[in-house]
């Protein structure tokens, strides 16, 4: 099963505790900052619970820190709850057909947003509530969804075995300049954007995607790759020389470039820049409250930054990139500096397609 | 043996060979677990118990181990007690329907878990049975019930029909004929019954992918997020736990075996 | 008790394995159902039990029936081939166990068992497995279990089936001393002739499932109703041949060129009939020099064996081959091959049986 | 509604019903309801089945997959062939440590068997390590992330599987027989090849049904080793189910896996003796 970037997060954050960078303090902090109230406890008379659903472990905790409690503390009578059970779309699907709907946020995609919006299990962003002023890009506000904090593809390589350091997508797919094997996501997503800028798309007319180029240089340079399904097997395949450069989350990316005293190293230039978008699912049974939740998410920006710390996740809050700690901007995907060199994904484009794309990405990398 | 037949050297080599390459995987988990790396890899310098301890001193691995041992124990129970019967059932009534239905007992064994895992995914949202222990008994239980029915059938196969007559002969009732005659004979075989649908259980993984989540965290979902994860030898020493628990559990059934045919 | 099948039968599919069996069994009787194997007679013993249910037909014990009960419902004692014992009890668990299912207390349930393992003489055996035990021994424990519960009707199926010759004459003997001693209902079934006749009052003799024949052993020997039973209860020659004359109840029966005077049977053979008659080899005797009979035939001896107490000799004769069975002591000649000599009867020696062998 | 001689066997159709109705209820009902979306969506009908004549990709997979579970159901029938042979032909303590060979792997968690071919197989796994200290070869070979890597790791989970119906058929053959022709002057080869091997061969068939149906299903093998780059049918319903969400396509998929294994099975029954691929209550 592919892993979410979400998911990711968690297994990160439970790494970096094992490994002692942070310790069990800093780790529920950094998961309140993600949204986390316990889950036990007796229901105070009154009081309403809205479910958010992510995809486990430190995201639950984080996300109810950052995110449900300020959200509680200005809205008393309300309580936030976290659920770990991992929002895919089929889970999600399943839980509106079923008429069974126990969850107020998920933590979702783009593509997400837009399939379940077209399939009419998604409910609208009611922007007379959430602000679209508090995004710093109009792909994080969509319609069925938007996005408290983002991520991004990035690339990176295995400085030891280059000379020179490749700076593009070009050099990516230059296989004569830059021998070895090379690390992809098994999703057409961010992948195609990759190609078609090694295929000299300039930066700002990758949409719509060239689908039959990209996938035609993907099914060239197939042989030579290998395709991840998890973050930590990503980090991994990097770290034992399974593959020499690769196309991974920031976040992992981080690690390697911290941990492996620069050995590996990744470049913003081009990475393609996500949403993390939040969806409310038809029917949910907090109702017009969770467009409130997410405005509140949307609007804190210091909640936003603690998140960066605890996972990595870039905030999206305008107010954010100016509050960030000197030592955490080179990791911050929403730093203006990275922001400026970094492709924004279009979730409707590939809401629209992905079905499609997606399929026909899978028949060619296992063709 | 009498007119025993030596096989020649060709065929006695491959044999051999091909014993090394089912073992050899299982055989490696151990000096991996004993690694004194940081990695997956063998040990370089010294032998350490370090991810032993880390095994046992980790909440999460030992949650695992512990909710994985109670939806085995309680799976084999449900498989036991509706396989028992079944097959007990079936071998005395033994007609066509009742073959069919036998036939019907195997399909868990024969149609694909991702296909069921899919099917349950949908059916137990309406039951309410997602992401809950009960619901992972009965999938496990219900996918466990051939393997007993299989045993079991083949104990009965060396019961004496007249044993069952001359006790209801004698006046015994079915309770009396079940509880005094029948399971004490077979006992061997839904042991061995047992001991397959507990295994079966404490190794399942495609269908708990599906029907579990958050309060589902059995050992081989443990083991697959840490095959994602890739860096922890932990995973090992797991892995080692994993092997001699199954060989103990096999010893135990081929024990029950030898003790049946003697 | 008294048992009692009204028009029993019980089939497979198409195939018939019991048709229309009628019984009456009464108390105290030792009744013997004796076939060749697939006569049917197992199926019958397996219905009075219970494990078998019949297509149609009705049983009734003392006058109740008991067609729909269930077999632990019919309170009976049953010996099974092979004797059926529990290889994971002992011998006194064994026999306790039909004790055990009736919730008998155990102080008594234990002086019963002691009592019936001395009635079969196995006490001392009580706490051994039955497969420690030789085989009369464990067919000794299955009749002390069939009768711990003082049944009133005891079943048993080929009893002494699995035991050698000389063990089987023993508990013949046995079985029947204990009948007599407990007056109890017996019903046999075995596809011995021996055994039936010598245990029983009563044998009921079965062919292709039915009940050919009915009575006791003398009768059924002296008088068998039909070709199949004449053969299957000890041997018998068969002579084809017709009513040519009949005279104050003796018949004159024309068999190939010998015309045999027949005393008896005038009631089944009209004139100009086609019959059978049944003629026991050691009722035909080798006729001295000037010696008469009523019958009498010329023949020459093909094969002979001794059997100790007597003789069995084919001949060649001109009605074709011919057993006899002669006494060896006292024997009129001694057997040689190709010896001629002349055969003899009485007009009352053979008996007319129906024909009913299809094969 | 009961069959004849329900009342009288009343409680032993009663005994059969736990498992029955749990077998219906949790197991049967949730398959055909997931299978039955395959004809009602998009829209009701035949039409993902059309897409099994005109969707590269539905075609692909199923290729795939058939090659892979052809080429594995060789291989472990040629390496069963071998394991069972040696364990008929051995003696009475040799043979129990064969069985326990044999027996251990098949069941010891399939995830633990992969994460161990992964640490043999990778670039800098054991065995290129080994390779490469001994100076055999320069490079990593590419043992795994790939279609080998796949087979050796389903080679490795069938192997049982094809010996134990192999072992059941090669026991039941008298041994006396190949001393015999030995003793009438046949060579090895030309007893083994006419005198045990036809011998043997109903097990061969059983077994190669048993893998290639197993083989046909397997999902968590080919997704640990295959490096992404090989989909079996498995893999891709799950693919179709959770992330594409085209439920109608995937349980098409799912239905026609199905099928293939039923009536696979269902052909070779009338060759192969059920009761001896599933233990004697088949």
């Amino acid at each position: 099963m592919l892993q979410s970037f979400q998911q990711d997060c968690v297994a990160l954050l439970r790494e970096r505790l094992a490994k002692g960078q942070i310790d069990r303090r800093q780790l529920l902090a950094g998961l309140a900052a993600l949204g986390v109230a316990p889950a036990a406890g007796a229901q105070a008379q009154g009081t309403r619970d809205l479910v958010m659903v992510n995809w486990g472990g430190l995201a639950n905790q984080g996300f109810g820190q950052f995110y449900g409690d300020p959200f509680v503390a200005a809205n008393p009578g309300y309580r936030v709850v976290q659920d770990s059970t991992g929002p895919s779309i089929g889970r999600i699907r399943s839980m509106v057909e079923s008429r069974r709907v126990t969850w107020d946020m998920c933590d979702s995609s783009a593509t997400g947003a837009v399939l379940l919006g077209g399939l009419g299990m998604a409910e609208k962003i009611d922007y007379s509530i959430v602000k679209r002023a508090d995004a710093i890009g109009d792909t994080f506000t969509m319609e069925y969804g938007a996005a408290p904090y983002s991520f991004s593809s990035v690339l990176v390589y295995d400085s030891s075995k280059f000379p020179t350091a490749p700076t593009s997508w070009a050099d990516f797919f230059d296989l004569r300049k830059f021998p070895g094997k090379r690390l992809l996501r098994r999703d057409a997503t961010c992948v195609l954007e990759a190609a078609s800028m090694a295929l000299g798309k300039p930066m700002g007319s990758v949409y719509p995607i060239d689908t039959r180029a990209a996938l035609g240089l993907i099914e060239r340079t197939r042989r030579d790759t290998v395709y991840w399904n998890g973050g930590a097997e990503s980090e991994q395949f990097i770290r034992t020389g399974e593959a020499v450069m690769g196309q991974i989350w920031h976040t992992r990316a981080s690690v390697l470039q911290r941990e492996s005293n620069g050995r590996f190293k990744f470049i913003w230039n081009q990475g393609i820049l996500q949403p993390g978008i939040q969806v409310i699912p038809k029917g949910n049974p907090g109702g017009v409250a969770a467009q409130r939740l997410l405005a509140s998410m949307m609007a804190n920006a210091d909640g936003q930054v603690g998140l960066l710390g605890l996972l990595g996740n870039g905030p999206t809050n305008p107010a954010a990139a100016g509050r960030v700690p000197p030592e955490l901007k080179m990791f911050n995907p929403t730093d203006p500096e990275n922001v400026r060199v970094q492709l924004p994904l279009d979730g409707n484009w590939w809401g629209a397609n992905y079905q499609r794309v997606n399929q026909d990405f899978l028949d060619t990398v296992t063709g | 043996m009498e007119g025993a037949y030596k096989p020649g050297w060709f065929a006695r080599s491959t044999g051999l060979i091909v014993a090394l390459y089912l073992v050899l995987p299982i055989l490696i988990v151990l000096p991996v677990s004993l690694t004194d790396q940081r990695f997956l890899s063998l040990p370089r310098e010294t032998l350490s118990l370090q991810y032993y301890r880390n095994l046992f001193s980790s909440p999460e691995w030992f949650s695992s181990i512990l909710q994985s041992f109670w939806i085995a124990l309680g799976s084999t129970t449900l498989a036991v007690v509706a396989g028992t019967l079944f097959a007990i059932a079936a071998w005395r009534l033994d007609r066509r329907l009742v073959n069919l239905m036998r036939a019907l007992m195997l399909l868990p064994l024969i149609v694909p878990s991702i296909v069921y895992a899919i099917g349950l995914y949908r059916y137990f949202r309406w039951w309410d049975l997602l992401d809950r222990v009960l619901g992972v008994i009965i999938a496990h239980g219900v996918t466990a019930i051939p393997y007993v029915v299989i045993t079991v059938s083949t104990a009965l196969a060396a019961f004496d029909p007249r044993l069952e007559q001359a006790a209801r002969g004698m006046g015994a009732s079915l309770p009396q004929l079940l509880r005094w005659v029948i399971l004490p004979r077979i006992m061997p075989g839904i042991v061995s019954g047992a001991i397959f649908a507990f295994i079966h259980s404490w190794d399942e993984l495609v269908i708990v992918l599906f029907i579990a989540s958050r309060d589902v965290f059995t050992l081989p979902r443990r083991i697959w997020d840490g095959i994602n994860e890739n860096v922890d030898p932990t995973m090992a020493a797991v892995a080692v736990l994993l092997v001699v628990f199954t060989v103990l559990l096999l010893l135990a059934d081929l024990t029950v075996r030898k003790k049946r045919d003697s | 008790m008294t048992l009692e099948l009204h028009g029993l039968a019980k089939s497979y599919g198409g195939f018939v394995a019991v048709e229309g069996a009628d019984l009456k069994v009464g108390r105290g009787t030792f009744l013997t159902l004796l076939g060749p194997s697939g006569s049917g007679k197992t199926t019958i013993l397996s219905m009075i039990a219970g494990f078998t249910e019949p297509t149609s037909g009705q049983i009734f014990l003392d006058g109740r029936e008991v067609t729909q009960e269930p077999p632990e419902k019919r309170q009976f004692g049953m010996v099974f081939q092979g004797y059926a014992l529990f290889p994971h009890m002992t011998v006194a668990e064994n026999v306790a166990f039909p004790l055990r299912v009736r919730g008998m207390a155990k102080a008594e349930r234990e002086e019963k068992v002691k009592g019936a393992l001395d009635l079969v003489q196995l006490s001392r055996f009580a706490d051994r497995l039955p497969k420690q035990l030789s085989g009369g021994q464990q067919q000794r424990v299955a009749l002390a279990r069939a009768l711990v519960f003082e049944p009133a009707l005891l079943l048993l199926d080929e009893p002494l089936s699995a035991l050698d010759k000389k063990l089987r004459a023993e508990l013949q003997e046995e079985l029947r001393a204990l009948h007599r001693r407990i007056g109890r209902t017996f019903i046999n079934v075995t596809h011995d002739q021996e055994e039936a006749m010598s245990l029983s009052d009563s044998v009921a003799i079965l062919n292709h499932g039915r009940i050919i024949q009915l009575g006791a052993p003398e009768a059924l020997y002296e008088q068998p109703r039909t070709r199949f039973v004449a053969d299957f209860l000890g041997k018998s020659n068969f002579l084809p041949g017709t009513v040519r004359e009949v005279t104050q109840g003796a018949l004159g029966v024309q068999v190939g060129a010998l015309r045999i005077r027949q005393a008896a049977g005038a009631a089944k053979a009209p004139l100009g009939a086609s019959v059978l008659l049944s003629l026991r080899p050691e009722k035909i005797q080798v006729l001295e020099e000037g010696e008469a009979a009523d019958n009498v035939l010329e023949a020459r001896v093909v094969s002979w064996s001794y059997l100790g107490a007597g003789y069995s000799i084919i001949v060649d004769t001109a009605l074709g081959p011919l057993r006899l069975a002669m006494s060896a002591w006292r024997a009129p000649f001694h057997p040689a091959e190709g010896a001629a000599i002349r055969l003899g009867w009485s007009a009352e020696a053979a008996t007319i049986v129906e024909d009913d062998d299809v094969s | 509604m009961f069959p004849k001689g329900m009342p009288r066997n009343a409680g032993w159709w009663a005994l059969l019903m736990p498992a029955f109705l749990l077998l219906t209820v949790f197991y049967v009902a949730p398959i055909l309801q997931v299978l039955s979306i395959s004809f009602t969506e998009p829209e009701l009908g035949f039409g993902n089945y059309e897409r099994i004549l005109t969707n590269r990709s539905v075609q692909r997979t199923l290729m795939t997959t058939g090659r892979i579970a052809g080429i594995t159901t060789v291989l472990a029938l040629l390496l069963g062939y071998a394991v069972a042979y040696s364990v008929t032909m051995a003696s009475e303590r040799a043979r129990r440590w064969w069985i326990l060979c044999v027996l251990v792997p098949l069941w010891i968690s399939v995830l633990v068997r992969a994460f161990a071919w992964v640490t043999l197989l990778r670039r800098q796994g054991l065995i290129n390590d080994a390779l490469m200290g001994a100076g055999v070869i320069q490079e990593p070979l590419e043992l795994v992330w790939n279609e080998f890597g796949i087979i050796v790791g389903m080679v490795h989970y069938m192997v049982p599987y094809a010996v134990l119906p192999m072992l059941s058929t090669m026991r039941e053959i008298d041994p006396r027989l190949m001393t015999a022709a030995r003793g009438m002057g046949a060579s090895r080869w030309v007893v083994f090849s006419r005198v045990f091997l036809p011998l043997s061969l109903p097990g061969v068939v059983a077994a190669a049904v048993l893998v290639f149906i197993f083989s046909l299903g397997f999902y968590v093998t080919p997704a640990i080793l295959g490096g992404g780059k090989t989909l079996m049918v498995a893999e891709w319903i799950s693919v179709q189910i959770l992330d594409l969400i085209r439920w109608g396509f995937g349980t098409m998929m799912a239905t026609v896996l199905v099928v293939t294994i039923l009536v696979t099975l269902g052909g070779f029954s009338r060759v192969v003796n059920m009761r001896k691929l599933f233990g004697g209550g088949g």
